[in-house]
């Protein structure tokens, strides 16, 4: 499964727009337009970007609080997830959920969770639902390092192997859970090896490159569509910024930040993309201008929009 | 010749049915398939609906409730089962943070027609880890619904209602009560949430007695009849949402009032159920609202022990009878 | 000068002199080594007690506590740290079934010296999952001892005593607290648990104010006392052991009280504390006990939404106004 | 390591003891002398036994609700035992504890567990302990197949294998978690398999035949003395009878039960002695009347034993 052209253009402008967008709820949150917390997932692009490209309709994704990325990828409106960061009526989630709920189940995005781990198994519930259903679609849990720890992520793993359900596993091992290094967390050198006591397909690439996260998601999905049940890809990767806008760790900043920044996936992709005659640098840089324009536009809607009324407090709650 | 069914039978039944009239409804949990379950409530459902519908899980009571959240969010009406309900402690992510929020935090996308069913299994002999009744847990935690049937009738109608509810419904069941038959009618029926149901009537003192303190509390009062004291008994059947019209009618009327349960007594629900009584009747009360309950100890395996520690007959006619001791008001 | 501390550098101070004293103690939780931890509470104690004694723990809240239970039943002394109140839903079983029975069941033969800190980071917009303050619970179980405190005095003091008990010992911090700074002495002593803190004298009515509502209930009490209205401020600090005999003395003075948590209302400690004065003190009082509390709503994240759900200053002044408009009795 | 005759000898005697303890816990149940749920140990008894030989004293071992057989192999006393489960107040735990609780920690068996799969990690603290007091002391913890599916014994095997803890998980496949068969509760062939994932060393041995139990526990157990870290043993086995004696499988009767029998780990053993000169068919007869006598005696001893006085209802719950 080759990309056409427009679709790694596509792939190219979603980065640009979670990059846009992560700045831009970075400083939002930095001038005090909403509270709580907020997890960039710049540096991380790629992987979102890469494995969403594998899916169609009917496909379904969930993430965690570090879920704007899969959020953006899966189609998601960036002027009314802005909003949602921002606590406002018009935001995806009426401004209930925010920063680590955002989800539009309209697009299959079912959600971002910030109990670390704790949609891995809902996940799992929702490949059964398509296998149930009989059709062929797939279902994405992305997650992090950390949460490979969980007790959950592993009881997923036995029921979704013993029910060979459609269920991608990605887990983003970006080497950090707030402060520990995976090292200290993860007794095994690759997070992809855990499959090896469930039985099914364990794979590690490169978070940062889009291609090589796009043919590791088409692996899974395709085997997945044909009854062959769970992968988990471990994408490696790194987390550029700290574990929250609101939290430091005490790494990505000075020489190492550099190293760091040295492994942009986008520069990298852009660069593909012109070497293999797809983009000019000119279109380069009008895309990322376009993808800036359009959170521009984002945030002001975001930063215009009304708060909820405060009707707003116990509706939801129930059907 | 009416037709009785124990409670495990009704809610066999129950679920039956809204499998039969809604194809998407999936059933889970450990031991729910071919062996129907550790106390028989799910026999048969299996040969009925085939393994794809009633699944058996290995022991994983996070995700059994996970998968089930995941269903719900995909518009499959989920029923898990917890073994027992201490075992719910495994499960509380599940329950409390996503089944219960997952709806308001998307801001209503999702619907989560999610039923957790659970035995309670005290007055067994099965000790600390396999007695406790943790209803308090959850009625404290605002998106869940707390149903808890004291008889197959109530059972049945109940079970129907929560698997077409699109909210979560966690089902709490009595083991000590499966056995016990009463009539169930054939056709076709539910019961409302919320609505409590008052199983005697009387003037003199009012006793709301939850689950299987119900029939104990029906067996006090025709104790305390021969007495000359007439209580009227309230069983509330669903504790979110509670029906407190109907007890605050009930205790306006006798000024006395007595709350039995199985769970322990500080922390458990009859705290908010008395004092919810209190709030809206003050003025009525002749005394505090008095509560029956377990004593604050782990139950121990040893008979002797647990048949203390669990609130029995005598302690609800006690209760009942220390208004008139106490002077408050005395006895009409 | 007398010295300052917050609450984050008392638990740490008390944290430090403990494992100084005891070096059996271990500390584990996610972030507590280097980093310090989230809310900065276990700063520096990795560098003076090493990577053994201060252990860093993979996300892992169940085994976490399960660790530390095998380190109490061993006898070493265990800290664990539950990074927000919310995943203590992840360490359920741990808690409730294994440390709070496991003494009990075995008859005695184990000691469970355990402390679990928590903090809740409620009123930070950290939405649903990240803001709940689940001690009602905790206070439902047998076993288990409840900690509270609301200033760094005593932080400092029941962090010690809690490290020093050989029970189970649930320590919740509020996050809204950490910051504040009160005078905290540099002589070593411990507060002994089951003893509440009358924070402010007064006649007219009592407030029971839990945690980060006892500061608020404080402004409360200025704001009624210009009005002529004399409160009197109660600090449970723990709530399993209750000193419910300083609560009722109070009450008996006062004829009134107010119950003021964070925790949603439905099924809070509230309900317990309410109807435990009125089980005391019914014949004192001139109406009701009036809770305030939380909305019982999941926590939205949008602050708009946040700030109605919770409990401020104006709603403890309209409950303790209440008395007068309900013209219980009226106030002196 | 090779066992003295003598070590031997105690073997049998321990399965016996453990044999004819069961069976009176069974018959008790059956009496009405103590309600609750009992879980027999019979056609296990060579796993525990062979495990326990291969410990010393300060080892530690933890078990389930299906414990007799570890709480006998540490050496725990039948007639305090039997007390227990009859809920006696000369029970080990006073009565409180009950057959699901067993424990006696005097011995180092720090207890029976009914909550399946919450004794692993708290078996994972316990080999902390040993670690932190520079011992070479090691933890055994017994658990069901049921159980290996557990969120906390993979937090269990992540933390253990990481510190690098003396920790020996002996998980006992019998086949069954109550009425689930292990195929469709374990997604992959041998439970032992898991260990991969966590880059230790798992073994799967025929717990019925105690040499090969007794061989796997020796070579873990001196390599968690030596600081060599964890090991998954799998001790297959079967379960002979119902699940507990209150509630009944479907298996284990009727053909399948003869076939059951046949494995019965005790007249093997006690061929291998015979075989191997250390015993006489007098003297293993002998044995088995021993045990058979004194387990007689303690069921006396706790039949006789007075309950305990209700003081006893709010004691031991704070020190
Ligand atoms: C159950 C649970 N435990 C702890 C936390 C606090 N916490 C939030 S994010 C995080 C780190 C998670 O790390 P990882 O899974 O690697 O994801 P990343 O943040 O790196 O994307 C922690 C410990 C939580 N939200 N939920
Ligand atoms: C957490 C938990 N879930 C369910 C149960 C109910 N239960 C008791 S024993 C058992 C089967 C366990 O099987 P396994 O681990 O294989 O042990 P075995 O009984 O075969 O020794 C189950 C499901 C329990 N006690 N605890
Ligand atoms: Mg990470
Ligand atoms: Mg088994």
């Amino acid at each position: 499964m080759t990309l056409t052209n427009q679709q790694q253009i596509t792939m190219l402008r979603k980065m640009w727009l979670i990059r846009y967008f992560e700045e831009a709820a970075i400083r939002l949150n930095g001038e005090g337009l909403y509270r709580g917390s907020t997890h960039p997932y710049i540096a991380q692009e790629a992987t979102a970007v890469g494995v969403v490209a594998a899916l169609k309709p009917g496909d379904k994704a969930l993430a965690t609080y570090r879920g704007h990325g899969a959020y953006l990828a899966m189609g998601g409106d960036p002027s009314r997830g802005l909003a949602e960061l921002l606590g406002k009526e018009t935001g995806v989630c009426k401004g209930k959920g925010g920063s680590m709920h955002l989800s539009d189940v309209s697009l299959g995005f079912m959600g971002s969770n910030a109990i670390v781990g704790a949609h891995i198994p809902i996940a799992g519930g929702v490949a059964l639902s398509q296998q149930l259903d009989g059709t062929d679609n797939v279902t994405v849990c992305f997650f992090g390092d950390g949460a490979s720890c969980e007790g959950v992520f592993y009881e997923t793993c036995n029921m979704a192997a013993l029910w060979n359900l459609p269920l991608i596993l990605v887990v983003e091992n970006n080497e950090f859970a707030i402060s520990t290094h995976v090292s200290k967390a993860v007794c095994v050198p690759d997070i992809s090896i855990r499959a090896q006591g469930f039985g099914f397909p364990g794979v590690t690439i490169d978070g940062r490159e889009v291609d090589a996260v796009y043919a590791a998601a088409t692996d899974a999905v395709q085997r997945a569509r044909q009854g062959g049940g769970p992968t988990l890809i471990e994408a490696k990767t790194v987390r550029w910024t700290r574990h929250s806008a609101v939290s430091a760790g005490g790494y990505g900043s000075g020489s190492d930040g550099e190293k760091w920044r040295q492994t942009d996936p986008i520069p990298r992709y852009q660069a593909a993309l012109v070497s293999r005659g797809i983009l000019t640098d000119v279109e380069v840089t009008a895309i990322e201008a376009e993808a800036r324009a359009a959170i521009d536009d984002a945030a002001r809607f975001a930063v215009n929009s009304p708060a909820p009324s405060l009707d707003a407090l116990t509706t939801d709650m129930f059907a | 010749m009416p037709r009785e069914l124990s409670i495990a039978q009704a809610v066999n039944e129950g679920i039956r049915e809204e499998m039969r009239r809604d194809p998407n409804v999936v059933l889970m949990g450990e031991d729910v398939g071919e062996y129907g379950g550790v106390f028989g409530v799910t026999r048969g459902l299996h040969a009925e609906f085939g393994g794809e519908r009633v699944r058996d899980c290995p022991l994983n009571e996070a995700a059994i409730v996970g998968f089930a959240i995941g269903l719900a969010i995909s518009g499959k009406p989920a029923i898990a089962e917890i073994e027992f309900m201490d075992f719910v402690t495994f499960a509380m992510d599940a329950l409390v943070n996503q089944a219960a929020k997952l709806r308001y935090c998307y801001g209503g996308q999702v619907d989560m027609p999610l039923v957790v069913r659970t035995p309670v299994a005290a007055q067994l002999g099965f000790g600390s880890q396999h007695s406790q009744s943790l209803e308090a847990w959850f009625m404290h935690v605002p998106g869940l619904k707390v149903v808890m049937p004291s008889n197959a009738y109530d059972a049945k109608g109940l079970i129907k209602t929560a698997i077409r509810d699109r909210d979560p419904v966690l089902f709490i069941e009595n083991v000590s009560l499966y056995g016990t038959k009463t009539e169930v009618p054939e056709d076709e029926y539910t019961i409302p949430f919320g609505q409590a149901a008052v199983r005697r009537e009387g003037d003199d003192v009012t006793i709301i007695a939850l689950s299987s303190m119900a029939p104990l509390a029906l067996k006090a009062a025709d104790e305390l009849a021969r007495q000359g004291i007439h209580a009227e008994v309230i069983d509330p059947r669903t504790l979110a949402p509670l029906d407190m019209d109907t007890i605050v009618a009930s205790v306006e009327k006798t000024g006395r009032a007595v709350v039995v349960h199985l769970a322990h007594k500080t922390g458990g629900v009859g705290a908010e159920i008395a004092q919810q009584i209190t709030e809206r009747a003050f003025d009525y009360l002749d005394g505090p609202v008095v509560r029956v309950a377990s004593v604050d100890a782990p139950v121990a395996a040893s008979g002797t022990l647990e048949k203390a520690l669990y609130p029995d007959q005598r302690a609800i006619v006690e209760a009942c009878l220390s208004f008139r001791r106490a002077d408050v008001g005395g006895v009409r």
